[in-house]
């Protein structure tokens, strides 16, 4: 297969038809209505199915019933349409089924704005619905990335029986870059939990009531297990010219991007600085922080928001004697690679 | 080597077809390229703009505040987009539907007559072909070879369109040079 | 001696619910056990049991049953009847369920002619969260939220749904029964065979609305509820076929 | 089936009869009455006071929520 | 005026009431049915609102209507209902409408059940819904605390223009204890911001969409200023025999009730254990936290859950060298003081 | 010379709308305004103004205007008026957020018979997102997640929310105009201004739907997209009253 | 001071309304006190039970997984609760409707014939409130004029009732004592 | 208001139009046009052709959903 030069939102939607996804429940919102007219143009007439559906509500609920059945299973929205889809997700996790979910952020609170944004990181990473329970996270920061991620997204989703969310941004769905496809998956793992009718068997039921506390505490132990074995088994970063750095930024997305260009100007001012990429949100790449701050002490959090991601960063370097800094331009500003460049340069002088 | 452009025009001009086309083209000859549309809730249809980014290097922000070279279909594009330019930084514009454009010393400023170039080749739609001709040569990339590969592979289904681009892009880049 | 009333083989034996004295949804989990049994349909059922008495439905139905969020039935119905047309779905959910929080999602899924069966317990309250006044409280019926009766002036009418629903090209079968008696129970059982057959002929969209006694909360004894049915909730929600399109629908298919 | 030469047993699952009463109250027959005895889950369950009255009509069986009456033939 | 034993969620209701609360919307779940109940029987008759939306999601709207004409407003639901009201708090935040949310929380995710349980704490702290707001949350540990943090709540509301989420459980909600009611407020303070008609004015508007980047980054900078204000001038804990203490268990809510039962008994036993109970948990008490670190250095964290709050004592202490455990135990399982005093006896030994 | 068409005073002069060329919700716009000038309602009119192409209404209108997310405008609505009943409360909604994301909150604010009006823009599009499927696009008509066309087999058929809604007691004034012609504007005016004396008079909640042209989304130049609605769309969403129950709430109240 | 009592009984019995009428007597007269219900989404009507802690201190938790004295107004909830005692603590049941009581060799038993007395009071609703005063004797706390002055705050407004339930809790305590 | 012996005078906001032609298509007596010359916002506006035809029928305001046509007496 050739490369493709292709939008982000039709990249992901592509790339899960490969994955196997066999339906999609969305609901159109900017910046994201690409992914499911993609959807629209292509699921049906490959036996798939693509529903438009009355809301962000009734989506993530026909994935639910979609995923009980065993189906690779997606939907899409962006902020304020996934902020609708928390009841859902907490039930998706409260069953354990996989499923995968992409928010393209925007600006917000409230109906904000439709420019690129990272304020919805709390809410993914910390499970925005109710009770005990995380949606493991992947960021990706181009579009070939997006492609690949989507397939490990609905992989990991069977792994793991869990929702996955799946993060980009406005800028990530609209922007084209050349995308080399994975080939379509035509193996997908047997899901012996799934219901389909008894047949001759036991009848089974799948429900997130557990009236019993101790039930519903072993469930919650059990999931936080299975978060740990992620942590442990699937946590993503890339390093970027970090082999002789002494100052490190940490970005995700589309700030990573930005903030490669910056350090890029930076190394040419001489300053050696590089970047540490979390691909994974959910679980955090914690250990390789801790790793590098065995000889960095310095580090700088970009964000497009007021200071989410900044605060996994603490935590994962709580017991280091670091300098933590943050530089965040929330609300739909995409900062560009001269502004970071000059903050690092600030960062690094005081260092 | 990195290249950053906007694109702009008014809705039906074929902006948009413009940069894809130059995005799939560079793709083609091997470089790194970046396409990101503006999309707005503000205005309803109206002008429509976006940036082009070809590079030899992954491409770090796809977006340009500063871009290297503005290719305006119309003169509002023109006029709206031409202090973004980096200093130093070239004007590229529709010289058919634009009358006036604002001074600024410090870019180089090229004009191609699109449209009635376009209407000289029977086909006054293919005026963004031209002004694609014309824009390669400007940039230094992509190739007439990958230009017309990505012409084939967009517009395949449509033989006698790729016909007519080729054309155009061939009369832009002549009319430039 | 040969048992006549055979034990349904999809209802499991030997548990009892969590159900009051005299509710009705005892009744009509045993209508739909029979029915898939009879039609052999159990096998690839799949039945949605919503938040409301009926929560914990899966412990009583012996075949595939999954729980819904508050209102979401037919929204799960719709994925898992799209994603496997061969299940056999259906979504069983209260009043408050389905017409209040769940009002979206029962109209498009009825609008879009989904090929699932919906079956409505109308008992004209919520039941499981203690008696709160539901979209289908009688005007003047006390509640735990409407304790000086239900006003419509500030609270609204009773909303009828299924009649509603009804009128929708997509919608099949719509049918109000009751359980309040022996007649209206064979009714009823009439009435979901036929939101079956719906289904299992692949027309379309059935919706059987059953009003249904909640004893507890109406704070009656069983036998005054079902007399409460048949003399009061049957002025507002009068029993009988709302639409059946069958004919047509088959005609459709050819 | 309800010929009245034909014979009916009827019985009641004591244990999982919460004595709702319906069954006494749509059995014409009076086949059914509430013991005053209660059952384990505390409830005075139905019993079968004119087992000889039934005509097997299962209006019983239609209207208990429990499945807790079994009736037979013979 | 006398002591009145009364239950958690009808002392929330009456409270509201004497704070002014002039409408309520909300939708019944367990266990927080009385509040609504509450408020039905009394509202309507004094010339107040109760309206039993359709929803919670038309609740939390519908508190956004009446909060857009300066009324004091209030909503109450549990967890899975609370999931409902992301998108609706959400707005609410970039409004910057004042709101009293109140949160009787319960075991989950999903439908989980319906015993205490603190996992929601992440989704109040953090913003559930989307983008970079957060909601201050107020964690009362008693009845008489309902009634004070009610009316409180209110007054912060109104005073920084922001929703609050007040938050308990389902037994703050069920248990009856011993109230002293605070008189009926009478003056409310002006909102010269409210929507009331025009008039002979200019016409005004209230959005959340700021379409200009710059100005919706502005906006979220406020929000961020407010917040902060309200680190300095609004965080409320309380200290329990923490006057000698040589080890401090954190906890809130009910969790702090038990802890300060096992405490008793730790005491006893000659431990020298103290409790520090965060009351608002956003802002956080930080400053508390690292003042006693200054002494102690061994720090337990009490949660029904597993794991939530710990994150924000581990943010507070990043700078300390001190030793954070926790003990969780989610799903609605309310644990014994008996077994809490054995936790702190292991830890203590350890130290 | 004398003005004949004068400046409507609530509405905002020298500013150009977002709205593409021949929208239809400009024509709305104005006819409200006037409304709210010539029944003297503007000093306390409260208007909602949606998730959809009118989001940005407040820039035009210059009375007191809130945003809504999306589908929630009639849940707004009723918080406000309840609140506070002297205002004059508007709903402006389009087809996607009333009678889809919305539909919840539309049907219960019109079964409790709030007393706020309803304007319906139905123009069977989701304009701002770009021109996807609505409730209300008509069947076979190509959309941006419709490319073959509506099916009503998987999509459903078009969904007549406000003939739904017409048939509650609560919902004392509901009709179905256009904006498609100058005799189609001047009955949108009128039965606006029916509407606004519903809530006036307090008799109750009032809805006008309104075909509107979308151009942008249908593809179509603007003359085009009137002569669309004057024969497709009318076919399926014929004009008229549906609902008039002025006269017998004005009894009821005395 | 603490007592931590688990009183329980079938739904129509009144064992909530005993708790509570405690619960307020130990307010009045300067206890602090907790009552917590048990609820649950599980059994539809059926038993209901309570815990009622009435201390001279703070309380922290108002649950008592292991309480001092149950109060069993019927023979399931003996059955199901005596279990949970604390070891030396108390149970208090209602014979008249009891029959027989698991055996547990630490703990103390006290019967009252309550459905009996009451209906030797002409009352057979007031069967609690002779639980009540027994209970009130057992525990020690609160005295009479407590229980009476929260009987007043509570039925207040129908005095006939409060003159019965008077009657049934000196009964009960009498009786007891 | 439409007699024919009253005068009538049609201006359109030329900068307000967006040019969608509804005014011309709905002014039956063929006062307005489409500009051949773009405005401000680069579309083509309506312009006055035949400003004696006009009648004062107002069909045009009716219309314009840009309020950009202002039409006086005399
Ligand atoms: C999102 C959400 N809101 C509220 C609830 C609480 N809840 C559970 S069932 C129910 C209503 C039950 O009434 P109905 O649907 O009529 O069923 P019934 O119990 O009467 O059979 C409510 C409000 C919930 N579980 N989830
Ligand atoms: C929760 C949420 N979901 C989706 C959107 C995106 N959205 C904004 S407007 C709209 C639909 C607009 O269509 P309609 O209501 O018909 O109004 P129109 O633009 O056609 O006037 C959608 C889907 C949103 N803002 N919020
Ligand atoms: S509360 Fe009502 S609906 Fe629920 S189980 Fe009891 S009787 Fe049935
Ligand atoms: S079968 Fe008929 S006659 Fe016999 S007990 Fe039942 S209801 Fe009575
Ligand atoms: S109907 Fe069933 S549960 Fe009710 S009394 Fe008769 S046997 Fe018992
Ligand atoms: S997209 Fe359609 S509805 Fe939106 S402004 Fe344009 S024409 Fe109007
Ligand atoms: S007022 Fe009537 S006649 Fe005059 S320009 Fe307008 S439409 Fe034409
Ligand atoms: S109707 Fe208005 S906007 Fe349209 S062409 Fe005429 S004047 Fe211009
Ligand atoms: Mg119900
Ligand atoms: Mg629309």
């Amino acid at each position: 297969m050739d490369k493709v030069f292709i939008s982000g939102n039709h990249c992901i939607a592509e790339a899960a038809i490969r994955a196997g996804c066999r339906c999609y429940f969305g609901y159109p919102i900017t910046p994201q209505n690409e992914l499911g007219e993609y959807m629209a143009a292509n699921m049906r007439k490959n036996g798939g199915i693509f529903l438009q559906s009355e809301s962000e509500t009734a989506a993530i609920n026909m994935v639910i019933g979609a995923a009980s059945t065993g189906a690779r299973v997606m939907t899409s929205s962006s902020s304020p349409g996934v902020s609708l889809k928390q009841e859902g997700l907490s039930f998706l996790a409260g069953f354990e089924f996989p499923a995968v979910i992409v928010n393209m952020m925007r600006g917000g609170p409230g109906l904000g704005n439709i420019a690129p944004a990272q304020g919805d990181y709390f809410q993914s990473t910390r499970g925005g619905g109710h009770g005990d329970y995380r949606t493991p996270v992947l960021a990706p920061a181009s579009v070939q990335e997006l492609a690949d991620l989507t397939v490990k997204a609905f992989d990991l989703a069977d792994k793991y029986r869990t929702p996955i969310l799946l993060m980009g941004d406005g800028m990530m769905g609209q922007m084209k870059e050349p995308v080399l496809f994975p080939e379509p998956v035509t193996d997908l793992p047997a899901k012996p939990w799934a219901l389909k009718g008894r047949g001759d068997g036991p009848s089974r039921y799948q429900a997130s009531l557990i009236l019993d506390g101790l039930a519903m505490e072993r469930h919650n132990w059990k999931l936080v297990r299975k978060y740990k074995e992620m942590a442990e088994q699937e946590t993503l970063f890339e390093l970027y010219m970090m082999d002789d750095a002494d100052f490190a930024v940490v970005a995700y997305g589309t700030t990573a991007r930005i903030a490669k260009g910056a350090i890029k100007r930076a190394r040419k001012d001489g300053l050696k600085v590089g970047l540490i990429r979390p691909i994974t949100l959910f679980p955090f790449p914690d250990k390789i922080l801790q790793k590098v701050a065995q000889q960095i002490k310095n580090f700088l959090v970009f964000e497009m928001s007021t200071g989410q991601m900044v605060e996994d960063v603490r935590l994962a370097l709580e017991n280091e004697r670091v300098v933590i800094d943050f530089h965040g331009r929330p609300g739909g500003i995409i900062p560009t690679p001269i502004e970071f460049s000059r903050v690092i340069h600030r960062y690094y002088r005081r260092m | 080597m990195i290249v950053k452009t906007l694109c702009a025009g008014s809705g039906g001009q074929g902006v948009m077809t413009l940069a894809n086309i130059m995005g799939n083209a560079a793709m083609i000859q091997g470089f790194h390229s970046t396409y990101l549309p503006s999309y707005g809730a503000a205005m309803r249809g109206g002008t429509a703009n976006c940036t082009l980014t070809i590079a030899d290097e992954e491409i770090a922000s796809p977006v340009a505040s500063a871009p290297d070279i503005v290719v305006a279909l119309n003169q509002p594009s023109a006029v709206a987009f031409i202090n973004r330019l980096v200093s130093g930084g070239k004007l590229l514009y529709n010289s058919s539907v634009t009358e006036e454009i604002p001074k600024r010393q410090d870019i180089e400023t090229f004009s191609i007559p699109a449209n009635d170039l376009a209407t000289e080749l029977g086909n006054n739609r293919s005026a963004n072909m031209i002004m694609l001709g014309a824009f390669a040569q400007l940039a230094g990339v992509p190739d007439n070879d990958s230009i017309f590969a990505s012409l084939d592979l967009l517009m395949g289904n449509k033989p006698a369109l790729v016909e007519i681009s080729r054309k155009a892009v061939l009369k832009g880049a002549e009319y430039f040079s | 001696m040969e048992l006549i009333n055979k034990w349904p083989e999809y209802h499991k034996k030997d548990v009892v619910s969590h159900y009051c004295p005299g509710c009705g949804h005892g009744i009509v989990h045993r209508i739909v056990a029979e029915l898939l049994e009879e039609m052999d349909l159990g096998k690839k059922a799949y039945l949605v049991c919503p938040a409301g008495c009926a929560v914990l439905a899966y412990n009583y139905f012996d075949f595939d049953v999954i729980e819904s969020a508050h209102g979401r039935g037919t929204a799960i119905a719709t994925g898992a009847k799209r994603a496997n047309p061969n299940l056999f779905v259906i979504s069983y959910q209260g009043d408050g369920d389905l017409s209040a929080i769940g009002t979206a999602e029962t109209i498009h899924s009825a609008n879009r002619g989904e090929n699932i069966c919906v079956i409505f317990i109308n008992n004209a309250v919520y039941g499981m969260t203690g008696g709160q006044m539901a979209p289908t409280s009688l005007v003047g019926q006390s509640t735990m939220t409407s304790p000086a009766g239900r006003n419509p002036e500030v609270d609204g009418y009773p909303l009828h749904i299924t009649d509603v629903v009804a009128q929708f090209p997509g919608v099949v079968y719509a049918e109000r029964v009751s359980v309040s008696s022996p007649a209206g129970v064979k009714k009823t059982k009439k009435a979901i065979r036929n939101a079956f057959e719906t289904q299992q002929e692949g027309l379309g969209y059935s919706i059987v609305e059953i009003l249904s006694p909640c004893p507890t909360n109406w704070k009656m004894d069983p036998v005054k509820a079902c007399k409460w049915i048949d003399e009061e909730m049957v002025k507002e929600y009068k029993p009988g076929l709302l639409t059946d399109k069958r004919e047509e629908k088959r005609k459709e298919k050819g | 089936m309800s010929k009245k030469d034909k014979v009916f047993t009827v019985k009641v699952r004591r244990d999982f009869c919460k004595g709702c009463g319906l069954c006494i109250e749509f059995c014409k027959k009076g086949v059914l009455a509430s013991s005053a005895k209660l059952n384990s889950m505390g409830y005075n369950p139905a019993e079968v006071v004119k087992p000889e009255a039934c005509v097997g009509c299962l209006m019983c069986t239609q209207m208990c929520p429990d499945l807790a009456i079994e009736v037979y033939s013979g």
